[in-house]
């Protein structure tokens, strides 16, 4: 498959083009499940009448009621088993864990039901759940409220994971998700809600089996996703001035991980740089790595590079913040040293 | 509407007998993993069971034979699930502790200590979101009341009104750790209603007593008053799991307890007012323990899943995702 | 013991005025990430914290301010944490989240909902196992209550009888979540009460009020009685974060809490009974504004911390850990 | 330094060969913690009168009473958020948490808390804190009982993570984490209690620091450490008869991971295979293989090769539960892969 027929893999939409940020289309997402479906129903920490944490469901509650927009109290391990416990009894529940740092709390609901059910019961209890959550760092918002933990997620067996780094995606990827068996996760990447851009008036549902190729190029492989995309992408443009030429991978789903895409596009360029924000070691920086090393070994012109956070709990100070997260720079120069 | 002591009974014996028989086969080396056995603490399940009707669910823990046969699940298949073989309630995955029959929503079986309350709400939240009248039991111990799930669980339960019936086993115990040293305030019924449930303590040891609360409790939960939490005062019996060696409970506080075995506690009442001959108990026993033997040599002679089929079920054949475990 | 009330009254002019500069700082951007404001319930921080002695030791939230300020942690080293200058409390890294001073006692600045309930447990169990007759101060709010930590820890503290003064600052919203949301039941005093601690409701908008509370609650901790639940009903004046654009109260109440502002009713209080003129309470005010003043400049004249120190203090300096994240 | 010297590093015992389990030593390096140091209690639930959940601390409550072994409720955020508590106030304390399983409800305290407040309180607070617990499959004990999640909180800046292999790790390595001023985890594997061997009657603290080289070996490098180190070692025996000598690196410490030991072996042998028991996607096995091809790559004759763990939530069934294991002959397997 060609680069082009692999990214044009995740859109059909055709309508023309409006204008809208990654939180409206997130909200035009929720809105549509919600019409569509009488099963689908929201709930979470203050996605009511507080109108969402980062105002993505916001007039949701004045358009669906209390019942569908359902506030909980602060209670995750609780409201995520809810959600658990109401897809098994035939709802479609989206629940939505603030922020992946608080998701914690919920871990043993997350991996010892959601995930196992399934596997558990010998297939009789499937959990059709989507579960979003904000991820990241980059605000200012230090230790505690910083953490990038999808990789943990992607660790886990009986779930898929998905992060949107597109408005297409945030469009496009829950529908997809509300008509998985199986649970999902989705993590949004607090840094993009204000992002801008064109979207088509019909896009919806988007495949989620499959990395998309953003940027073709011939020299290096970047990989990366959610709130590093746009990053890697201004990275690769950086190298175009170098004489690099950047093939730009987003993996967009980060369990299953789409290797046919990854390790077809290193075939190509033989050379690779994985950017995750998250820590370094242990990071699922290292699950590509790996992977890429298994399946185009003999393809490698040099090691694959990692860019990734520093191995610190997030610092508040901006100068301390910014020199622990992967920047463009950092970036550029990993790429630089595949050439040698 | 309350059951037959009768049939509470004949309950009672099924489990003691399926779990002595259990317990031998573990020695024997045909059950592995961890088995916790109910022994003691029949009355509990028979008495709330028998008011469930089968658009209810229920939810247990790790101790759970005695739910699931007192729910209805055939003693075939969870003899089989035990054994690991293909033909058991949960084709072999699961085991002792995570026994499930969708046909009978019994919804497992849960591992971890508490982990099963959440699950349970929201079983009772999409009934009520659905409308059904249906109610969903969850049972778990005295020791998991101390997890923070049970807080936020009740909590939420209180609040949005939902069907759910809390039966807490208080057995004394939390593996070798005493109530008293479990719990700053030990009166358990009392602390549910302060989250405003209705809540109350019920002797465990007496089926017809605990069948009775169920049934008052199931209709309130059904009526829509929101969740009932019943304090199932019991004892279990035996050790904790089959690797406890029970060096933390004195021998007499055992035997006073034996003394109320819940099985001849109702046997020697219907004796007493005559509706129950040393007969008649004998052949429910017989018949009870023929039930047994089958179920053991059907699941003796159950096939095993072949391993090639190991990582079905991770996710659902029909999700593309099955494909990245293949 | 109780305090002056001239002296709580200083205390919440300063909480006062310093996060009205704080304000005012985020909006041009010296001061980012969350900022959490305490305007309104200043009687609170300040009515606990003067009744503890410096062996004490206080575990707070992200709506901290006024906790570390009642607490004597000089103003200049939070606002230089606010800027995020090495010269601040946490050196930079914690920011207006996360303040630390240790010689104070001062155990943080917690961002996760509930998640200092365990650490200030775990401080009381310290003190007691080394026979300390030290008390732990722990703030946290109504909506902090729901979570599985608040009832682990209050039921441990019970058990083990700990000197743990739980401050639940009720004021009635947890982000927007109004209390009838977060709970099944809104007596938190009476819920407290049912696991076996003393605990009793407060009007937490008057000074005095809450400073004899905490000095009979705090003299029973320390005497060993265990812990004690005060439940001080406040309100906060300003929106959650200054994200929040504050949708789901209600214009009135806002005004008729506001019409209760603690350091107007403890200033004519204090006028009524002829302890304080108009030209005392102007002294007074200009003189915490003045140190506010300095308090900004000095942060803003501060240094940064060199990037080259980002991973020191990940793991201590003296262990070999340290070497592999250099 | 040569194999040798990288062993020794890791003992300086002379004293007479003792017999002794896996488990008892574990118990003789808890009685000697509290009997040197006052500061120093243990704590969890049935450490007390049921004698610990595998017997570890058996007879420690009689020896030293209930306020220094100290039963708890069942309630894992509260006891280890008291543990760091405790730790901070000038205690040292020792917390069990029963099996990694359970941990998953304390993640937020070990993260939060634990990791996180030197940093985050600019170096005032260190957390001298251990924390025992079990970990590991083998046992049937099924989806909820059998996870390998060490790998996880060793992507956790902040903590120290080790896992005895050995009788002479199980003795020494609690002496030395409790005099390490920063949080220690400890993974004691579940199938290795049991195990009965030779100790030197002055055995004592071990260093935290290195890798240790098992066997001697030329040809390939095989990496474990904990639960799977037995299978590995015999694994490596078996590829004798195949006339492959391997060399088998015990990791011991999984955060701070000993590069040099591991790459220093790679270097030597040019091949490698980790075996690692958690789930393959996402597992440490996937770092180590990212930092030898980081570090190595020029070195190496054939891809890493990795043997983990099924990606299924653990089956009962005697026959499922092996084939989603780790054995020798996968091993073996892919160290001959290795040979091309
Ligand atoms: C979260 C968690 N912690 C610890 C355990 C280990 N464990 C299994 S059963 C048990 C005691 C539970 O006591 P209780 O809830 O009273 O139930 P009982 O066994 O008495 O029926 C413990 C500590 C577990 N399975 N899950
Ligand atoms: C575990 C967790 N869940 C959610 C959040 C997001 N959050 C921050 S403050 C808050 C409300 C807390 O309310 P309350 O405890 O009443 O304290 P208040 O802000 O009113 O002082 C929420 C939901 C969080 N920080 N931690
Ligand atoms: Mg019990
Ligand atoms: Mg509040």
């Amino acid at each position: 498959m060609t680069a082009k027929a692999r990214s044009k893999a995740t859109s059909s939409a055709k309508g023309p083009l409006v204008e809208t940020t990654y939180r409206d289309a997130l909200r035009e997402a929720l809105r549509e499940a919600l019409r569509e479906d009488d099963r689908v129903f929201l709930m979470g920490e203050d996605v009511g009448s507080y109108g969402g944490c980062f105002a993505v469901s916001l007039g949701l509650l004045e358009e669906f009621g209390p019942e569908r927009v359902r506030d909980t109290p602060l209670s995750e391990s609780a409201f995520v088993g809810a959600g658990i416990g109401a897809a098994i009894q035939g709802m479609r529940p989206i629940v939505e864990v603030m922020t992946v740092n608080f998701s914690m709390l919920a871990l043993d609901q997350i991996v010892n039901n959601a995930a196992a059910l399934l596997h558990m019961s010998g297939g009789q209890y499937p959990v059709p759940l989507v579960i979003r959550m904000t991820t990241g760092a980059g605000r200012q918002l230090a230790a505690q409220h910083s953490h990038s933990l999808e990789g943990w997620y992607a660790h886990v067996p009986g779930i898929r994971i998905v992060a949107p780094a597109t408005l297409e995606d945030a469009r496009g990827m829950l529908a997809t998700a509300l008509s998985d068996p199986d649970p999902v996760l989705l993590f949004e990447h607090g840094s993009l809600y204000t992002m801008k851009g064109t979207l088509r008036a019909d896009a919806g549902a988007v495949d989620l089996d499959r990395a998309a190729v953003r940027r073709p190029g011939t020299d290096v492989t970047l990989i990366a996703y959610g709130g590093m995309l746009a990053r890697t992408l201004e990275a690769a443009e950086a190298l175009d001035a170098e004489g690099m030429s950047a093939e730009v991978v987003d993996l967009r789903t980060l369990r299953p991980l789409d290797d046919a895409t990854i390790v077809g596009s290193v075939r190509n360029t033989h050379r690779a740089v994985v950017v995750d924000e998250g820590w370094r070691s242990g990071s699922l920086s290292a699950e590509i790595v790996a992977r890429i090393q298994e399946q185009a070994f003999y393809d490698l012109d040099a090691p694959v590079e990692r860019v990734c956070s520093a191995e610190v709990p997030m610092p508040y100070a901006h100068q301390l913040e910014a020199a622990a997260l992967p920047q463009v720079a950092s970036i550029v120069a990993a790429a630089l040293r595949t050439k040698g | 509407m309350t059951a037959e002591p009768l049939d509470l009974l004949r309950t009672m014996l099924l489990i003691r007998r399926f779990e002595e028989r259990c317990a031998e086969l573990y020695s024997g080396g045909q059950i592995r993993g961890f088995l916790h056995l109910y022994v003691g603490e029949e009355a509990v399940a028979a008495g709330v069971c028998a008011e469930l009707t089968e658009d209810d669910s229920v939810v247990s823990t790790y101790r759970e034979h005695g739910h699931a046969l007192a729910r209805g699940v055939p003693l075939e298949s969870l003899m089989a699930e035990m054994f690991g073989k293909v033909t058991g309630c949960s084709r072999g995955r699961g085991g002792s502790m995570h026994l499930f029959d969708r046909s009978r929503r019994f919804v497992g079986g849960n591992a971890v200590v508490g982990g099963g309350l959440p699950l349970a709400l929201g079983l009772a939240l999409g009934d009520r979101m659905q409308g059904t009248p249906a109610v969903t039991a969850c049972f778990f111990g005295d020791g998991a009341m101390a997890e923070g799930e049970f807080h936020e669980v009740l909590n939420l339960a209180v609040l949005w009104r939902l069907p759910l019936l809390l039966c807490c086993e208080n057995n004394l115990y939390a593996m070798g750790t005493s109530i008293a040293k479990e719990h700053g305030s030990t009166e358990l019924a009392l602390r549910a209603a302060s989250y405003g449930a209705t809540a109350w303590p019920v002797d465990g040891m007496d089926a017809v007593a605990v069948n009775r609360a169920a049934a008052r409790a199931v209709d309130e939960v059904r009526g829509g008053a929101g969740p009932v939490f019943l304090e199932l005062r019991t004892y279990r019996f035996r050790a904790h799991s089959m690797y406890d060696p029970d060096r933390y409970r004195a021998k007499d506080e055992i035997a006073d307890w034996r003394d109320r075995d819940p099985i001849e506690l109702l046997a020697a009442r219907l004796r007493a007012d005559g509706s129950l001959t040393d007969a008649d108990l004998a052949e429910i026993d017989a018949e009870v323990v023929a039930r047994v033997t089958a179920a053991v040599e059907a699941a003796a002679a159950g096939e095993e899943e072949p391993v090639e089929e190991l990582t079905r079920f991770v996710y659902s054949d029909t999700s593309t995702a099955a494909r990245s475990v293949r």
